[in-house]
């Protein structure tokens, strides 16, 4: 059962993979500038946040189970950056003002959710359509838009006391937070089960449609953070968010968690993200054009991934030469929709 | 093409000699063993099936019969020893003539029947047009296999009803241009009676023909009318093979497993006070897509059968009673359900036996929505012992036998407070032992004061009920008490009128 | 009588199935009669031409990603990939057009190699595709790093190509549903993909390798694929290898709309032709109706919504 | 007939008299189709545009305009799409602000087919039926690098943060700098980066070189010094010599924070779409104007900044006011080759 030390159960587990990227990427910064190597790490800390809280929210979502998916992740986070510095510098508070695009990212959820649950819209779609009303109400806000991100906001996200930004350190107890939600509570294990097999999770007496309201309106409150936090980093603009869909979307599947749902691994997310982000550095620094840029990020996204290989889909050459697991700690299979019978690998 | 040059009924040609040696063996199984991790499936079977013979294969859940049967069809190599067809050591290309009707249906329920055809039996259908040749094979097959089944090539698996599904599984087996061997694994758990006799008829029909066929199955009474020889796997080896002639159930029994209790008479159900119980759950001329004006009640304490051939509207009324979210029911306690297809509806594949079993109980075992460990292991450990789940709480679900996961579903439910267990026909697959076991928990609980409702295919479990519905075309039709619940009153009741309504 | 009780009949399943499209079709022809109620001229055979030159190219990369749903995947690297054709179709199929053919066709052996890889090493296509992606965009500015090049003269006379009495751009919508129906919904190869999709175990106890469906599937993508970037081509009369990223959720949304599914095992071309055609001309309403601009990615966002709304309540009634 | 919304009269007749423009007794319909709305500079050109219409309709120069945004993420085939449906309603004049300098081409011919005046400005765009008017990059990339490298006294490192790479104009911009750089020889250029004249990215993007380089002077960037001088603050450096965003917010800040190194605000011209109006209205009243014009640069000194600074909001860009009058004696110099018209800032307006 479950009340084992969770998350990944062995050094092999697929999280690694994201870190052990970046720190190959890491390696070759130092090496190709010669310096610096503690003060990258730094400075990578403190970009990574922002990823990592939209990637914890996509990857609960991921998790809810095959076809879950939050594309509206980039608009929230652009409404959600006019939002609370509107917020913020009408009240004077910038808590406020964070609070405020948080909750701009649990409306624009709210309309997937209803979308999803009500009119039965595949997510993907769902959240799409979510995304566009929320893309028109930012473009409507940010004309003649005036206000300007709170001073105090963007010096504590800037705070770095011996190098370690504080940032980070709030979002890793976020993490472990998630991660907590996920093992100890009767929600997260909700999450977990919906997520491998929705209409066993119904039979056991899950309130599926509650639990998946909850995982999109957590992801919306995420992207709702994560555009409050990054409008007052950055600027509140109309494509805060723009890349932050697909990144999150690769982080949380680099990170480990399962794309077909039913295991989430957030700290997978972290080790991502600074992949990602050490990557973007590191083709700035050597100057590569775009294209390189495009290429290396492709090809090194797909490496690591063929590399690692994936759960058993039970078939292919590949599962003759690999090594059954453990029946104890069995790796979790990727499980097709339809499950079948007996010869389904353990 | 060839599809349908089988022989069929007694024009068959008599297979070879049968001389005192008796015919010789289709597929023969010397030393095979096979283990996963650390679960050893087969250790050392011996086992030849003769042309022309039904061989039964019996065993307890776990006992390693449907991984001979993939072992015997050529779909999974063994560790050790050899499999020989004809006598020859066996290539892939042998093993066209073994066809297969799996224990789970292994039919893909998007393709229509016709295209599931195509897919196991492309062999034997033309290049061009087969999807014609595909329809008018299946259907001629069904025909002569389940009359009246009710199956269009053109339909999608999806859409048919279980029992039509494993119709079709079969046919699908059976739709081949030569057949030495056919494995049934478990055919008639999903079939009603009906369709059991004329699968059973076709069996018969094989066999003059020469083929050979072996039949695994949990009904014993079932395996010993039909078999020529029965086969006891037990624990991954063949410890027994006799004639079937003379053989008893309970000698069978004896021979799978060690001591059979008596009959299974736990806390025989009490015929009185029904009335007095307090009602928990209730229809009242319930009305809807596959029932028509049901009224039923179940009281506190009771156990409650739905009987009736299968898709009669049993499954809707539990469906009801789960969600009761129309007016014409009304339920007063919480619920929990046991789902009967434990692979759509059952498992969750990525977790331990523990985490299976718990999360029900979870609900309630937790404060302010945080959970409690401790409680939680307490509460497995006591369901994995009493249940003897084999591989324990740590195992992963999806690494033990049907029947083995079906206790861990079960005792999902009645881990949890629920006041109503409703269970869908939970029992199809399961061996005698543990059916056994899981009647006296069903009885257990039931006189702790928890309602169940029972759904089963099978009427001779309708034995442990207080009350038995018994449903026909999305009616009730009769409501047996006590004494009055027996498979001869049951089948009787669920026929009669029967060419009337169809 | 137990036949009529059970709970899904093939012939109002088969019903069912079907409604998703139907009330796509129906969304369509609300559309097109909006349309043609604001600016008659959309009627005409230069109206329907205009409006629906621009649907071919997406409903062609639409059939492609219902090729991958088919079999249970999901590409979101089509975008990306029918730019990167743009860009090959305008810079080498005419400086060496043997060398563009060859380019071409080892694009399509690309994506064969992606989908054998990602069944090999058992990956979720999902996340392989979005790496691709990244690899297509940077082939692309590679090869072309500012958007331009010209298209082969025959590429552009068939951009400019104008059939008396019928809207051109039917024609190539037309044949490739037709091909792509055959392909997937009669032929042999089409059970096998769909097979897989369904149930990967049912194939191989069937003796079907699963990697061949998977492959076939990809490879039928890239050929897709690559017809979706010439007619975009002959459209824009050049490369730029950004020029169709907003495809990647469109197609999914078109292959949606046309009632196919991620669960894999429905093949859906007419479906998939009739949701891309109906996104595509979302914007052709867009900017027929006065509709404010910042306000304009709210009404296509309603717009899709209120045909899967539609869904829903056909649904209700089927049901 | 015509078009069932407003103004559908107008339409009718202006199809009529497309050839001659508004003589036929219609007033002219104008339309502008703008590829990508998603930043603050896109905005800032379609609402002055809409300002500048609204004003033309009620001063009866126009019948009728209509603006039309592609949705969703630049995209060339969405614009093309709205284009051919733009053409349905037999626009007299086609604005065109471009999402791929190329993709239009065809639709382009196309329109000019059917007797449309079509003018494409932000980009250059190779259409030989369409007149173009676009502001010089040369002159912005000169405009980036000149003051700046002045500004840190010729000398120091830069890093060298570059646009949209791929595009035509970045090509030009990059060219433009490595000529001037070359003429600085005691600058070294210490990185380069792709900053996608966008704040945002630069940010990330020169954050993620910042550890790895030696004290930075300068950051040679188009329109991304508010998100470079955050970068820089992140990392606890001294903001160097940037080129900021003509936007409210980048000139607050350098006003606010008092840096006074040699930084400026480059940007290409929002009010161009104004411009691009007085252009069609003249090509339809059948005046000669030339196929390719170079409108000015909007270059913000430290003198002007104050002025730009109180007059904009955060997220408005720094528009020239061309007015019809404006337009024509820039259309003047551009015939004659003299000096550009330097259209009044803020302050001067009142
Ligand atoms: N793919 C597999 N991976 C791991 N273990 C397996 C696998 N298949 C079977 N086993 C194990 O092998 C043993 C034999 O299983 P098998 O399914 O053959 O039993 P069975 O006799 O068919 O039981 P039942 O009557 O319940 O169907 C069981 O203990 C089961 O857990
Ligand atoms: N029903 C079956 N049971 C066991 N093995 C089979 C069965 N059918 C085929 N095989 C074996 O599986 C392998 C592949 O089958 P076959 O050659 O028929 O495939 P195919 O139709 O040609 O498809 P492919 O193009 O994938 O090879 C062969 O070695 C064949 O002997
Ligand atoms: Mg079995
Ligand atoms: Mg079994």
């Amino acid at each position: 059962m479950n009340i084992r030390v969770a998350g990944p159960r062995s050094w092999s587990g697929p999280w690694v993979w994201g870190f052990a990227a970046a720190a190959l990427v890491w390696l070759v910064i130092l090496v190709i500038s010669g310096q610096g190597g503690g003060q990258t790490v730094s400075l990578a800390l403190s970009l990574a946040p922002y990823l990592v809280i939209v990637g914890l929210g996509q990857m609960l979502v991921v998790t809810a189970g095959p076809g879950n998916i939050d594309v509206s992740v980039a608009s929230v986070i652009s409404l959600a950056g006019f939002v609370s510095v509107a917020v913020a510098s009408a009240t004077g508070s910038a808590a406020v003002g964070v609070l405020a695009g948080i909750g701009a990212g649990v409306l624009v959820a709210a309309v997937s959710t209803v979308a999803i649950l009500g009119l039965s819209v595949p997510p993907i779609i769902a959240t799409l359509a979510a995304g566009l009303v929320a893309s028109s109400i930012t473009l409507s806000t940010a004309n003649g838009f005036t206000a300007v991100p709170d001073a105090g906001l963007r010096a504590a996200l800037n705070l770095r006391p011996a190098g370690v930004p504080v940032l980070a350190l709030a979002i890793a107890v976020l993490t472990v937070l998630v991660a907590a939600l996920l093992r100890r509570t009767v929600y997260g294990r909700s999450l977990v089960a919906v997520g491998q097999n929705r209409r066993a999770a119904e039979r056991a007496g899950i309130p599926v449609a509650r639990v998946v309201a909850m995982t999109y309106l957590l992801s919306g409150a995420l992207a709702g953070l994560t555009g409050a936090l990054l409008a007052a980093y950055i600027a509140p603009s109309a494509d805060l968010g723009t890349r932050y869909l697909l990144d999150s979307v690769a982080v949380v599947v680099i990170g480990g968690t399962l794309i077909s749902g039913g295991r989430a691994v957030p700290v997978g997310v972290w080790g991502a993200a600074l992949f990602f982000i050490l990557l973007d550095g590191l083709v700035n620094l050597v100057g590569w054009s775009t294209a390189a840029q495009n290429l290396l990020k492709g090809g090194l996204v797909l490496f690591v991934l063929f590399l690692a290989g994936g759960g058993d889909r039970s078939g292919g050459l590949a599962s003759l030469f690999r090594r059954r697991p453990r029946p104890a700690a069995a790796t979790p299979t990727t499980i097709t929709t339809t499950i079948t019978g007996d010869d389904t690998d353990g | 093409m060839h599809v349908d040059n089988l022989p069929a009924g007694g024009a068959a040609p008599p297979g070879t000699d049968t001389g005192p040696a008796g015919p010789p063996p289709v597929v023969t199984a010397r030393g095979v063993t096979k283990a996963y991790g650390r679960t050893r499936a087969l250790a050392g079977v011996d086992l030849a099936v003769r042309a022309g013979e039904v061989l039964g294969l019996v065993g307890h859940n776990g006992a390693g019969k449907s991984t001979l049967m993939r072992v015997l069809a050529g779909l999974e190599p063994c560790d050790t020893g050899t499999v020989l067809v004809h006598g020859r050591q066996a290539s892939a290309g042998d093993f066209r003539t073994v066809r297969m009707a799996y224990q789970e249906t292994s039919l893909c329920p998007d393709l229509t029947v016709a295209e599931n055809m195509w897919v196991s039996s492309r062999h034997c259908l033309p290049r061009v047009r087969w999807r014609r040749a595909a329809s008018d094979a299946v259907r001629r097959r069904l025909d002569e296999m389940f009359p009246g089944h009710g199956v269009s090539p053109r339909d999608r698996v999806e859409d048919l009803s279980l029992s039509r599904r494993q119709m079709v599984e079969i046919a699908r087996a059976c739709l081949v241009d030569r057949l030495d061997l056919l494995i049934l694994d478990e055919p008639t758990e999903s079939l009603g009676p009906d369709a059991a006799r004329s699968l059973y008829a076709y069996v018969r029909r094989l066999t003059e023909a020469g083929t050979a066929v072996l039949l695994i199955s949990h009904r014993i009474r079932e395996v010993l009318s039909v078999a020529d020889r029965v086969a006891v796997l037990r624990d991954g080896a063949v410890t027994a093979e006799r004639p079937a002639s003379g053989l008893t159930e309970p000698d069978v029994l004896g021979l799978m497993g060690a001591h059979v209790a008596a009959p299974p008479t736990f806390g025989a159900p009490t015929a009185a006070g029904t009335i007095a119980r307090d009602t928990v759950a209730e229809l009242l001329g319930a009305t809807g897509p596959g029932l028509r004006e049901v009224t039923l009640r179940v009281g506190k304490g009771e156990v409650v059968g739905l009987a009736g051939l299968a898709g009669q509207g049993q499954q809707e009324v539990l469906e009801r009673l789960w969600r009761p979210v129309r007016r014409d029911t009304t339920v007063g306690v919480s619920r929990a359900y046991v789902p009967g297809d434990r692979q759509r509806s059952g498992v969750l594949p990525l977790w331990s036996v523990g985490d299976n079993l718990i999360v029900t109980a979870l609900r309630g075992i937790a404060r302010r929505g945080l959970r409690r460990p401790a409680e939680e292991r307490a509460v497995v450990a006591d369901w994995v012992k009493r249940l003897s789940i084999r591989g324990g709480a740590e195992a992963g679900i999806t690494e033990l036998s049907g029947g083995n996961q079906q206790k861990v579903i079960v005792a999902r439910a009645f881990a949890s407070p629920a006041g109503l267990v409703l269970l869908d026909d939970p029992f199809r697959g399961v061996d005698v032992h543990t059916k056994t076991d899981l009647y006296g928990l069903i009885r257990q609980e039931a006189a702790k004061g928890r309602s169940v409702v029972w759904y089963s295919s099978e009427n001779a479990e309708m034995a442990h009920c207080d009350r038995v519905y018994v449903f026909r075309a999305g009616r009730v039709v009769a409501e047996l008490t006590g004494e009055e619940i027996s498979e001869e009153r049951i089948i009787g009741v669920s026929f009669a009128e029967k060419g009337e309504d169809d | 009588m137990a036949q009529l009780l059970a709970p899904a009949l093939p012939g109002r399943a088969r019903m069912r199935r079907s409604a998703p499209a139907a009330v796509s079709t129906v969304a369509l022809i609300v559309m097109i009669g909006v349309c043609s109620s604001l600016q008659p001229g959309v009627l005409t055979v230069e109206g329907l031409t205009l409006v629906l030159s621009a649907t071919v190219p997406l409903v062609i990369a639409a059939q492609a990603q219902m090729t991958l749903m088919a079999v249970g995947d999901i590409d979101l690297g089509i975008g990306n990939f029918v730019g990167l054709v743009t860009v090959v179709s305008a810079t080498l199929l005419v400086s060496s057009p043997l060398k563009g053919v060859l380019v071409l066709a080892g694009l399509v052996a690309a994506y064969a190699v992606l989908g054998l890889l990602i069944h090999l090493r058992q990956v979720p296509a999902l996340i392989a595709t979005l790496g691709a992606s990244f690899v297509w965009l940077g082939l692309g500015l590679f090869l072309l790093p500012t958007p331009g090049g010209t298209t082969p003269g025959w590429l552009a006379s068939f951009g400019a190509w104008q059939p008396a009495g019928l809207p051109a751009p039917l024609v190539p919508l037309v044949v490739v549903a037709l091909l792509v129906y055959l392909l997937s919904a009669r032929s042999a190869l089409g059970v096998r993909m769909r097979g897989l999709g369904s149930n990967p175990v049912a194939l191989r106890r069937a003796g079907l390798r699963p990697v061949a469906s998977r492959v076939a599937a990809y490879a039928t993508a890239g050929v897709l694929g690559v017809l979706s970037g010439l007619v975009l081509a002959s459209q824009t009369g050049g490369g730029d290898v950004s020029s169709a990223s907003s495809y990647t959720l469109m197609t999914v949304a078109a292959v949606i709309l046309g009632g196919g599914s991620f669960a894999g095992g429905t093949a859906v071309p007419w479906g998939a032709a009739v949701g891309g055609v109906t996104l595509g001309l979302v914007s052709v309403v867009l900017s027929l109706l006065d509709v404010r601009s910042d306000m304009q990615s709210a009404v296509q966002g309603v717009i899709v919504l209120a045909v899967l709304a539609g869904r829903v309540v056909v649904g209700k009634v089927l049901r | 007939a015509g078009c069932g919304s407003g103004g559908s009269g107008d339409t009718a007749d202006a199809a009529d008299g497309t050839a001659s423009g508004g003589s036929g007794g219609g007033k002219p319909f104008i339309a502008l189709s703008n590829g990508f709305i998603g930043n603050g500079w896109r905005q800032t050109m379609i609402a002055k545009f809409e300002a500048a219409a609204q004003q033309a309709k009620s001063d009866g120069l126009i019948g009728k305009y209509k603006v039309v945004n592609a949705p969703g993420d630049n995209s060339a085939t969405e614009q093309v799409a709205q284009i051919k449906s733009l053409l349905l309603q037999k626009p007299d004049a086609l604005l065109i602000d471009p999402a791929s300098p190329t993709a239009l081409q065809p639709v382009i011919q196309q329109a000019c087919n059917s007797g449309v005046k079509v003018v494409v400005f932000d980009s250059a765009i190779d259409a030989p039926c369409a007149h173009v008017l676009q502001n010089s990059f040369v002159d912005w990339a000169t405009y980036a690098a000149k003051p700046l490298l002045e500004g840190i006294g010729g000398k120091g490192s830069v890093i060298v943060s570059r646009g949209v790479v791929g595009s035509q104009p970045e090509a030009e911009m990059l060219d433009t700098t490595k000529k001037i750089l070359g003429d600085y020889p005691g600058v070294k250029t210490v990185a380069t980066v792709t900053g996608m004249c966008d704040g945002a990215t630069a940010q990330k993007a020169v954050l993620g070189v910042l550890s790895s380089v030696p004290k930075v002077d300068g950051v040679i960037g188009c329109g991304d010094g508010y998100g470079v001088a955050q970068a820089f603050a992140t990392a606890g450096k001294p903001v160097p010599a940037v080129d900021f965003e003509t936007n409210g917010r980048a000139l607050s800040y350098w006003r606010d924070n008092k840096i006074d190194n040699g930084s400026v605000a480059v940007m290409s011209d929002p009010g161009q779409s104004v411009a691009a109006l007085w252009e069609a209205l003249d090509l339809l009243d059948g005046k000669d104007v030339p196929k390719q014009m170079t409108f000015p640069i909007v270059l913000i000194e430290q003198k002007d900044r104050d002025a730009w600074a109180a007059a904009l909001k955060p997220d408005e860009y720094a528009a020239w006011p061309w007015t019809r009058e404006l337009f024509r004696q820039q259309v003047e110099a551009v015939k004659s080759g003299g000096e550009p018209v330097r259209p009044p800032i803020p302050s001067a307006q009142g």
